[in-house]
């Protein structure tokens, strides 16, 4: 039996696993069903809950908790972690995830065309920070929220890698 | 007199190259890739009977550079050169240079492409054939007062427009006065950019049009015939994502109108070849000339999925110095096509470009179902070229079953290595705007304001923490069978909260 | 008044299974799958909306139990079941317990499938309708010398076949007294095997017949069609191989006199639902009555691909008690429509079947390109189902066309892991005696005896020499690269030679 | 460089591989070539032959010598030697071909309905020596050859696996 605590997009599901002869017994969130798992060619494989067929792939690496779920060719992220662990993090107050990202990195390999900020300037939300080609199109990099830009990664005319630091806020 | 040809250069690469070869194939024509470093073992080069490198992997480099593309021609000795869309598709001097050193360029003559690609001549001689023109002008980039001016003396909102454009590169709307100059300047840098030319001109622009377009096959001997309409408002940046034949609105009348237009248009330039005239159909269903693509579009197998003709073939035919084969009486459309765009694009992060290599890719199969495909397996995809990789087309007996057999298509799509529009699709086809037929070019913005939009829903989600949970339970299962334990109880929850963090310690992941 | 079917059991298995899902899915019908143990992962479980397990791999122990399946569909709340072709699909027992069971079999009432399943009352049905029939009767095995006497009245060659029978299981051909014997002893037994009823008939069997068939549609409320014909002359064992429609040789008088009598007993019979009437054409163009299969047949795509009409969408709305939506001056036949069977055979070795996991699965795509297929990347072909696992159907405007594509077709199909008779189609689709259209049921054993034929000509196996050269030079290269040797040379010829002698004995190669 | 023999289907090519810039030069019985090879995905690769396009994969395992080549779809097998390494064997009088295969191996797993023959008889070419029942279709094993049969391996009612042995003759 396993005990785990499954996040995505802001939802929680509390996931008991025990196996069942060939199948698997699952209760989430208190809901008990059946779940048959068949592995096919590469990483593909098909799930039956409570009859209901899904086709599903995962990308994972080992014990890593994050997932890439793909059911029936829809794409759902998500964090696993063992429910126990999970609680003591909480109890820990582990805010890791409040600290990250307040960077904006490069989507896309290309060509930084314009920077429409510097250090030290306020941006309002949706505006224009700068203006990367890729793939011959003009992409506008915009501001999600208001902020106030700390350092200016790149320059005019730089090429940029995907995930290369462009902007960092304060 | 016709004389046949035995060997066609195809100037381009991709999914338009792939089609070009596959209709070479089945005439017995000789296929001849051109590749760049970066396609070297591209699907077009693999299918290709014969294949040429010609330059770095910068289309500037390779299949832009016009002289070399001629000289891998006169090695081969191709009688022709397909150009496909895009890169010299609608370049006059690659026209008349292929005309000079006596191989054929499949496309309209030289001053055809001339005349209709350069957007101020064109839409005078549309006026000229009496076809319906929106206002507008060109304008001079370097005097933004006079611009101005002539912006206010049409009314906002304006379409800012690359005279040299085409394919939505350069293309810029203007909501008011404010916003003029720094659109303006900016289409006018992209057209530089992508066309070499940063002329504009402006046109008022509708609310709520629809872009509607005709399909026309003219021959060298005054015979010209229109294919029927596709319907082509959904758009994003005036680049089209889906497209599809009939169009929801129209009616017998309306059609036999445009038709005529089109063919006006097509008469008037000394159209010879497949080409495009689209138009502008606004919410009175009033329609104006916009423009004419004298290319292959992208979108053309919808027409070919509706009227059971061949555009390939039929260009190979006209440049072959045949006649048409059929008149516009034989022309019967039949049912309903839709075609949607599949590109390496990332649709909830507002379309940016997705790059890598392909993993799976399962192609959607079974009755009604094409797909025009350039990569497979393996391929990769590159920043240098456009992110469309695929075309997805189904036909039904209306158009209720085309939207039915899509969205199962779609379905039993899969690619995984990159993100796709494929999920984007899958939203749009369930749109009850889409399904009705009630929509203009305006549906993505009104639709999905900043691309907000879920593909997942909370049951699919459900399935999804399931899946990750059964997953992990097995291969902890695994882990715990070959350290001889019997069961996972026996590790601690803090054993395993250090075992994981020292893992991201080395595996870097957040 | 009709009843809306909202979810329907599919008792079948690999690409008809799929085909059926995927009407089920344009309809937004829920799909049920059912599945053995050796299909736990297969296509149509992971396509379909629910999936029940329902025995292990020997289809007497899962897809023909007949119990189970209904049982299934009582736990499902299914309406309706389709059959699909083989399995249970002409099993009276099985539509009758369907209908006392209350749930819908989608196919004709069990009273008809009981009538024409008997290939001795289909026959005297029939005649009485007035459908021109070859000589022939019913004889028991077990009285040889009877049995010889009513061969030798018909005169030899005869065609020995299980009267229970369908898909050329159970029949052979006695060309004398000589080998009769044996003929009818495998015959029986293989029909017993197979049917479960070891009765046999035997018919006067043509020279050079072509194998002609017609697809009909008939409602519940007296309405009745025909869709034109299937050209399936190109057999191996009784066993079509490649299908297509319009027949070579088909006029439409002919087309008219056949489609009649199709329809004259179906209506004898009160046929409801889709269904073939076979005939053998002569070759001085007469035609006799074979017999009726009560049931989707695996080539009704090229029907579809010739009139637009779904078969099996018309199928579900014939179930639903629905009046067709068209009549036979509706049905219009345009273009031509060839398909390939694809099975896992290896057709050098006499068709022997292969099993095995399908690595790379690439699937042909494209204009006038349809594939019903039932596997994917991974997928496992085993032994206890039939080997036929894809159907690639291709539409031209002509059957020249139509040839051209196959082709081209099958040229991008890739499979690997296992044999397929992808490449025996290639060599049919260049065979002159194909192309022209001049064959009869005989072509295989006439133009292949012993199925001795080449895939490779010159050309190919000396590229496929220079690949092994480059691959193997590259290797070695790698090799001596991590050994730190700049030059393979350095290797001695006898040392390479006891090296690849002691790697063999890992190995175990020959 | 590097020297060659390839064998296939009776047919002999000698063919000597030169690496040349990114490209390759191939002389096959004399006649010179150039190749561009280029790997994609998986197994695959495309192969230029004086421009000449060609999809090719491979499959082999290492150092042995026998070769699954698919060119455009099509599969030949075939052997691939040393080239001096080929002259030495021959010059041994490397007889193995010879020897093997005077048995028969069941060509797919089944089950054996009937078998014709007993050890000692003299079998017909084309003389059916058993049946074997696969996939719902019963399949005739015929001799190639007039033969004696030395041992019959299985025995009626048996299921075999690919590969097994049904019959050995003299």
């Amino acid at each position: 039996m396993a005990h785990y605590l499954v996040k995505s997009n802001g939802k929680e599901f509390d996931i008991v696993v025990k196996k069942s002869g060939d199948s698997f017994c699952v209760v989430v969130d208190g809901r008990e069903q059946t779940v048959q798992f068949s592995s096919s060619g590469k990483s593909k494989s098909v799930m039956l809950v409570d009859c209901c067929s899904h086709e599903i792939s995962i990308n994972s690496n080992g014990y890593d908790n994050s997932r890439l779920v793909t059911v029936g060719g829809i794409e759902v992220e998500l964090e696993i972690d063992n429910f126990r662990l999970a609680q003591l993090k909480k109890a820990a107050g582990n805010s890791n995830s409040q600290a990250a990202s307040k960077k904006i990195k490069a989507p896309m390999p290309g060509l930084v065309l314009e920077v429409k900020v510097s250090s030290g300037e306020k941006v309002e939300s949706g505006q224009t920070i700068l203006v990367i080609e890729a793939m011959k199109m003009e992409n506008a990099i915009k501001s999600s929220a208001a902020v106030v830009v700390k350092n200016v990664a790149v320059s005019k005319g730089q090429s940029v890698e995907k995930g290369d630091l462009l902007i960092e806020f304060e | 007199m016709s004389k046949p040809i035995k060997k066609i250069l195809i100037a381009n690469r991709g999914e338009i190259a792939v089609r070009i070869i596959r209709a070479c194939k089945e005439l017995g024509i000789t296929s001849v890739a051109v590749f760049s470093s970066a396609d070297r073992s591209a699907c077009h080069v693999a299918m290709a009977d014969e294949a040429y490198f010609i330059g770095e992997a910068p289309s500037a480099e390779s299949y832009l550079v016009q002289n070399k593309i001629i000289e891998t021609a006169k090695q081969c000795n191709a009688d022709a050169i397909h150009p496909g869309y895009g890169f010299l598709a609608e370049n006059a001097g690659f026209a008349r240079l292929c005309n000079n050193e006596k191989i054929i360029f499949i496309g309209p003559k030289a001053e055809t492409i001339e005349l209709l690609g350069d957007k101020i001549q064109a839409r005078k001689k549309a006026i000229e054939a009496g076809l319906p023109v929106l206002p507008g002008e060109e304008i001079d980039v370097s005097n933004a007062s006079e611009a101005l001016a002539k912006a206010k003396s049409i009314g906002f909102p304006v379409l800012i427009k690359a005279i040299a454009g085409g394919g939505g590169k350069g293309m810029r709307v203007a909501d008011s006065a404010e916003n003029f100059n720094e659109s303006l300047i900016r289409a006018s840098s992209e057209a530089k950019s992508a066309f070499g030319d940063g002329r504009v001109f402006i046109e008022k622009f509708l609310e709520n049009p629809r872009h509607i377009e005709f399909q026309i096959l003219c021959d060298a001997h005054g015979q010209a015939v229109h294919l029927g309409e596709r319907e082509c408002s959904i758009q994003r940046r005036h680049q089209k994502l889906i497209e599809e034949s009939p169009s929801p609105v129209m009616t017998p009348e309306l059609r036999k109108n445009m038709g005529e237009a089109a063919l006006k248009i097509a008469r008037a330039s000394n159209y010879i070849g497949a080409g495009t005239v689209e138009f502008m159909v606004d919410s009175d269903m009033s329609f104006y000339f916009l423009e004419v693509n004298t290319r292959l579009q992208v979108e053309h197998p919808v027409t070919e999925m509706v009227t059971a003709i061949d555009l390939v073939k039929e260009q190979i035919a006209i440049a072959e110095n045949k006649t048409l084969s059929f008149s516009q009486d034989d022309i019967s459309c039949s049912g309903h096509a839709i075609e949607c765009r599949i590109s390496a694009e990332d649709p909830r992060q507002g379309f940016v470009p997705s790059t890598g290599t392909i993993q799976d890719y399962r192609m959607p199969s079974g009755p009604g179902v094409r797909l025009d495909s350039g990569v497979e397996s393996g391929s990769e995809i590159s920043v240098y070229y456009d992110p469309l990789f695929a075309k997805l087309i189904v036909w039904g007996k209306d158009r209720s079953e085309a939207i039915s057999r899509m969205k199962r298509a779609l379905e039993e799509f899969r690619i995984s290595g990159l993100k796709t529009t494929i999920g984007f699709h899958r939203i749009v086809m369930e749109n009850e705007n889409f399904v009705s037929g009630n929509f203009s070019t305006k549906f993505i913005e009104t639709e999905y304001p900043n691309y907000e939009f879920e593909t997942a829903d909370d049951k699919t989600i459900e399935t999804a923490a399931i899946a990750a949970a059964i997953d992990r339970f097995k291969n902890e299962s695994r882990i715990n069978l070959q350290n001889g334990k019997s069961s996972r109880a026996s590790i601690s929850s803090w054993s395993l909260y250090h075992r994981q963090r020292n893992m991201k310690k080395f595996t870097g992941s957040r």
